[in-house]
């Protein structure tokens, strides 16, 4: 039990490229299978399990990744995180009623613009170290709702109403209570994005990273252009939020102001903190139980909150460094793979 | 100040400080029995009051935040777990010391019976200047000095200062780490303290809810001065404090907020460590 | 270590749950159940709101339970959406498909009404709301149509109604008025003033303000209304923010009226200032306060439930009893319960008629007037 | 042998009140081995910090392979051909070895993100040169057995010579090195000395600041001498032991004559 993500590390390790190809489709199988267990222990009191899956959980799996790219891997603390989640939303929203241009269509233009504004805050901000980076997204974040908020053209508090849902494609058809649909259509999308990660990460980029989370200074001497790639694990970051804000507002016809609140970001932060750092797995870990568990609890009514409060703070000192930690143990010398 | 010795956020310490509202409010209204229908105490029993509310918000505070210390950073400092994990344990006790005592108000907002009137007592150019302000500012001023004087003069303010400087070679130097941390949490929880028996004896209102909002002001007001640097914090809230005002008037006070950040940006950007910063971001190479 | 936390959140867990199996009322082998649920927020920044709406319907189911003992058993759901639209937009699929549930008081706020709608709709979820007041929810010339139809409904009138009258009652007796309108940027708020706006005379307007309902300071709002030199003004927003932002301008020196909506009309709202500066405050509202019904009524809803009625109580057991006395009629189905909603017409807490309209909306909907006056809200009659 | 690889002209950097270097002239030529002594607080690794870009200079002129560097961005001077290593280690402890090494390659590389992300074969193939030629400098530092090892868990003189292995991934043509035998014992330094000289055998250029005299006479072919902040001399290894001002700088303040 102490070691999980070792243990996990080594079973994989020792199998070979069809054992790991087993694993994989075995994981994602059950992934699958998630809303057809809704009679079991899993169902959440109250709340739909099949929309307690597509949101908060798959939602903040999405996100989680996204942002686990700005601070797990490159070691950049942002608290506004959600400033990319809204931009995507109301992207969505204003062009879907405004335009006739569907989600699809919309979904490229919400990244664009996703990242578009990760560059216009990165490059000012990430020239700052830390504990100031961390203020200003949190700033930004906050100013993205305000703004929100008072201009007339986004709907002020009352937000955007009858957003339109996704058409059709492959003859699969969204319709705003067919759950399932939305979340398989996210598990792709985070299959996506893990997919992103997993290959930056093992080349150049993900080793630019990994020098600059660790030590900058050394890393910037020794040729890396830190602020470039620093730029580059915001813009990226957004752009997975941005993705999810599309198409949550796809999916609940109506978004305001209200729905982009600082929390969010926070809440997120906890999930790839809860979940491990820097490790994709822990994150989407932490974020499925993040997610889950306040509705899970519902039975509690009004101490729902409290007791979440209290899991966070006992889970952090018992594991620090989030259920699945980022990989501290050197791979097994096995001889390079036979490719 | 805590900021600047474990070099992280605090998230807790908003709620700290709205504990300390309720403990103003205690004092004033079960103690002393105050209701909005009385009338404002005045003479020597006005002062009584005035200090007892204010040691026992300090108080509680003060002891409240070095609760929080143990039970959401001890452990994780003796881990060297970095800034992270502290800091979701933070968001973790702030969740629960706000819910519970939004429970224990049945999530109401819960007011301060006015027990001193609310005096203009001269002319400031063409402000009126009021008793309760007075106070506050002169009491700040004097607590102001009192932690300079503590940081710099005794024992422990230098323990402080060595800790927060480099722990480890602190430690070497026989120094009880756990000691010093406990008392730092302690000082700034008597702040925060202060600050809380301040805003209710100038709002008189509080509830469960206001801490999230101020924390972030008085954060922002603290990197604005610059971290870890307490003439700077100071200074960084009150210029906070009159570019709120400034641009809230000129600008419609629902822009206001992104006034200040734009504001933030800019200075943050010409000038890295704040207004009066240390050079954090100089690098050892 | 990691096991010890497995089991401490267990046992938390099994406590809980062990908890919530001791507060289920005993069944009754012959009554016959009948499930109703509440949306609001009950945990969170929004609570206050929720809390106190919740307290007044569980106040009237209690009292039809006592009465309809061995008969009828009304068990209460709890849904917490936060005031959120989008965790009301994950509670109200679980609610739309709890088919036990026959009616919805709620959702509280009108975003998280929205959010909710299309569920509530597809399965005939009958709902009436105590205090979602945005004019869309049933205009028919909204874009895309009245949407709350045929589901919502909702007691108090709204925003279209209550933004002239609390104008109206504002101004009432003022020579000159110069009227100076401060909202809390929440739709509530804001919907209020864009309704209010139109009855506003040339002339008599000194300005608006936008204020974020996290406001604690409100000196800079209050430097707008000296430099306007208003004479009237009107909060649109709730009690939390507005005995605050009143008590700080009355200190400022300023001697005008002070008006609010039904969000500040709250028993609590004039335990959060001083007498001597709520004297004589306007506060609009559908309803009248229970305490104002009678005080009996207040004194024993005390009792009953443990804290003082709040914020929206007598629309909360208006729109419960709606429910209730459907129940009564034997009503057991969705179905039934949406055509007894439909055809109800009875009185309210005040006497008025309770008769829904095509888009849910309660006809004639007239707008009470109320003053603080020696540290309670009394009641001046019907604004005209 | 002759031709300079890099001049410092009348360096100046000032730190305040503090002059850190006071107007430094001196070159490097190619292919040599430069010593770079002096007592405590000379401004030895000030010298490093300014060639390197961290401060910028007050006044004065670096010139590089025929090219100002001042106002160059740190990571643009080490593409140019300049690399560090720190006299406190400063690896990247979570990287094994051979990764800390491919980042420093990294520096030259053209594909960027977008080719990594869609695996294009040029990423591929950079990828796999990449991994050899880090393998081929550790084995050359004679560290490869280290390659998958995380850094922080080698011992002491491994990430020493990592540091070394590291900064050569730049493909330097000057090699800074910060005291590199700190810690070392005699026989451990022995070694260093020769891998220096193979170092310089295989085309690059040495910049070398150590503490320990006996270590830099033998390798060096020339010694440059700083005190507080001047350059007092600048010769043989021979003639500079000879040299009276460097035996007062250094008698001068024993406690620093290490």
């Amino acid at each position: 039990m102490i070691n999980l993500r070792d243990k996990g590390a080594e079973i994989w390790e020792r199998q070979g490229r069809l054992g790991r190809v087993g694993i994989a489709l075995g994981g994602l199988a059950i992934a699958a299978a998630l809303p057809f267990m809704g009679g079991t222990i899993l169902n959440t009191p109250i709340a739909d399990y099949e929309s307690v899956l597509v949101y908060p959980i798959a939602m903040y799996v999405l996100m989680a990744i996204g942002l686990n790219i700005v601070i797990g891997k490159s070691g950049l603390l942002d608290l506004g995180y959600v400033a990319f989640f809204a931009i995507g939303a109301y992207t969505m929203g204003l062009l879907g009623t405004k335009t006739d241009l569907n989600t699809w269509e919309i979904l490229p233009i919400g990244i664009a613009m996703a990242m578009f504004s990760g560059i216009i805050l990165g490059v000012p901000a990430l020239k700052l170290r830390g504990d100031y980076l961390a203020i200003i997204t949190l700033g930004f974040g906050e100013i993205v709702r305000i703004v929100a908020l008072n201009l007339g053209a986004l709907g002020r508090s009352e937000g955007i109403i009858n957003i339109p849902t996704p058409p059709a494609i492959f003859g699969i058809e969204y319709r705003f209570d067919s759950h399932r649909i939305y979340y398989w259509t996210l598990l792709v999308l985070i299959l996506f994005a893990i997919w992103m990660v997993r290959r930056l990460s093992v080349r150049r980029a993900g080793r630019a990273w990994e020098s600059i989370r660790q030590d900058e200074d050394a890393a910037e001497l020794l040729g890396v252009p830190t602020f470039k790639y620093k730029v580059w694990a915001f813009v990226l970051g957004a752009s997975v939020g941005g993705a999810a804000g599309v198409f949550y507002a796809s999916k609940t016809l109506f978004i305001a102001p209200d729905n982009f609140t600082l929390q969010i970001s926070i809440l997120i932060l906890a999930c790839v903190v809860f979940g491990g750092m820097g490790n994709i797995w822990g994150v989407i870990l932490g974020a499925v139980i993040l997610g889950y568990l306040p509705d899970r609890i519902r039975f509690i009514s009004d101490a729902r909150l409290l007791v979440f409060g209290l899991v966070l703070v006992i889970m952090m000192n018992l594991r620090p460094d989030g259920l699945l930690p980022r990989k501290k143990r050197e791979k097994a010398i096995v001889k390079k793979d036979a490719l | 100040m805590v900021y600047g010795v474990l070099r992280m956020i605090n998230f807790a310490n908003s709620e700290i400080f709205m504990v300390g509202t309720f403990a103003t409010i205690i004092i004033i209204r079960d103690l002393f029995k105050f209701t909005q229908a009385s009338e404002p105490a005045t003479g020597a029993r006005l002062w009584l009051i005035l200090a007892t509310a204010l040691i026992f918000s300090m108080l509680v505070s003060g002891v409240l935040s070095m609760l929080v210390e143990i039970v959401a950073y001890r452990r994780l400092r003796r881990m060297n777990s970095g800034v992270l994990a502290p800091l979701i344990s933070a968001i973790g006790v702030s969740m629960v010391l706000a819910e519970s005592v939004r429970i224990l108000t049945d999530s109401r907002p819960v007011a301060s019976p006015r027990a001193m009137e609310k005096k203009f007592i001269g002319q400031f150019f063409d402000a009126g200047v009021r008793i309760d302000n007075t106070i506050i500012v002169i009491s700040a001023l004097i607590l102001f000095a009192v932690l300079i004087t503590f940081v710099n003069k005794t024992r422990m303010g230098k323990a402080i200062r060595a800790v927060s400087m480099n722990p480890n070679a602190a430690r070497l130097m026989g120094i009880n780490i756990d000691g010093v941390v406990s008392a730092t949490f302690l000082v700034g929880g008597l702040m925060t303290g202060a600050a809380g028996f301040f805003y209710v004896l100038k709002y008189e209102n509080t509830a469960s809810n206001i801490g999230f909002e101020l924390g972030i002001a008085a954060f922002t007001a603290a990197i604005l001065g610059g971290i870890g640097n307490i003439k700077g914090a100071f200074y960084g809230g009150l210029a906070l404090g009159l570019l709120e005002t400034y641009a809230s008037f000129f600008l419609g006070t629902q822009w206001k907020a992104v006034t200040v950040f734009i504001v933030l940006v800019l200075i943050l950007y010409t000038r890295p460590n704040g207004l009066f910063g240390e050079a954090l971001t100089q690098t050892r190479a | 270590m990691k096991k010890r936390g497995l089991i401490s959140v267990a046992a938390a867990a099994a406590l809980a749950a062990a908890s919530l199996v001791a507060v289920a009322p005993a069944s009754n082998a012959a009554a016959k159940t009948i499930t109703l649920a509440f949306q609001g927020p009950l945990t969170g920044e929004e609570a206050s709101v929720g809390q106190d709406e919740l307290a007044g319907m569980l106040y009237a189911v209690k009292l039809f339970n006592a009465k309809n003992k061995g008969k009828y058993i009304v068990k209460v759901v709890q849904a917490d959406d936060q005031g959120d639209p989008a965790q009301s937009a994950k509670v109200a699929p679980g609610i739309a498909s709890n088919k036990k549930i026959i009616g919805l008081v709620g959702a509280a706020y009108s975003g998280a009404t929205i959010a909710a709608l299309p569920y509530y709709k597809q399965t005939l979820l009958p709902m009436i709301s105590p205090s979602a007041t945005r004019v869309s929810i049933t205009n028919p010339a909204a874009e895309g149509g009245a949407m709350g139809v045929p589901v919502f409904h909702r007691v108090p009138p709204t925003d279209k109604v209550q933004g002239p009258s609390l104008f109206k009652l504002a101004t009432k007796g003022v020579s000159s008025p110069k009227v100076f309108v401060v909202d809390d940027q929440s739709a509530y708020g804001v919907g209020l003033v864009d309704y209010m706006k139109p009855a506003i005379p040339a002339g008599q307007s000194a300005g608006f303000d936008s204020v974020s309902d996290k406001t604690t300071d409100w000196s800079a709002t209050i430097s707008k209304i000296k430099t306007a030199a208003a004479n009237v003004v009107i909060y649109t927003g709730y009690f939390p923010q507005a005995a605050p932002f009143f008590k700080q301008l009355r200190d400022s020196g300023y001697t005008g009226i002070l008006a609010g909506g039904d969000g500040v009309l709250s028993p609590s709202f004039v335990t959060l200032a001083p007498a001597s500066v709520l004297e004589g405050v306007r506060l609009t509202a559908g309803t009248v306060p229970l305490a104002e019904i009678s005080a009996k009524l207040e004194a024993d809803f005390k009792k009953s439930m443990g804290k003082a009625s709040g914020v929206y109580a007598a629309e909360s057991i208006d729109a419960t009893n709606v429910f209730l006395s459907c129940v009564a009629k034997g009503v057991s189905t969705r179905e039934a319960m949406l055509k007894c909603v439909k055809a109800y017409s009875g009185k309210s807490l005040t006497g008025a008629t309770i008769k829904f309209d095509a888009y849910g909306d309660v006809a004639g909907g007239a707008m009470n007037g109320f003053e603080v006056k020696g540290g309670k809200i009394a009641f001046t009659g019907p604004v005209k | 042998m002759t031709s300079s690889l890099m001049q410092l002209k009348n360096v100046t950097m000032k730190f305040g009140g503090v002059t850190a270097l006071s107007e430094v002239t001196f070159d490097v030529k190619k292919q040599e081995i430069l010593g770079l002594i002096g007592p405590n607080g000379a401004g030895k690794t000030t010298v490093f910090n300014v060639i390197t870009g961290v401060y910028q200079i007050t006044s004065g002129e670096i010139i590089f392979d025929g090219k100002s560097l001042s106002g160059m961005k740190r990571y643009k001077i080490t593409k140019r051909g300049v690399a560090r290593t720190f006299q406190n280690i400063r690896l990247w402890g979570d990287m094994t070895a051979l990764e800390n090494v491919m980042t420093a390659t990294d520096t030259h590389k053209k594909s960027g993100l977008v080719s990594g992300l869609f695996g294009f074969p040029v990423s591929r193939r950079e990828e796999k040169r990449d991994k050899a030629r880090a393998q081929e400098l550790l084995d050359f530092i004679g560290i490869g057995e280290y390659a998958d090892r995380l850094a922080k868990n080698l011992p002491y003189g491994v990430q020493r010579r990592l540091e070394i292995a590291r900064a050569m991934g730049a493909e330097p043509k000057l090699l800074l090195l910060d005291e590199p035998a700190a810690g070392f014992n005699p026989a451990e330094k022995v070694e260093l000395a020769a891998t220096i000289r193979k170092i310089r055998d295989a085309g690059y250029t040495v910049l070398l600041i150590e503490h320990d005299m006996s270590l830099v006479m033998r390798v060096s072919d020339r010694v440059v001498v700083l005190d507080f902040g001047q350059k007092i001399a600048d010769d043989s290894p021979r003639k500079v032991q000879d040299d009276p001002r460097v035996i007062e700088a250094y008698l001068g303040v024993p406690e620093d004559a290490s």
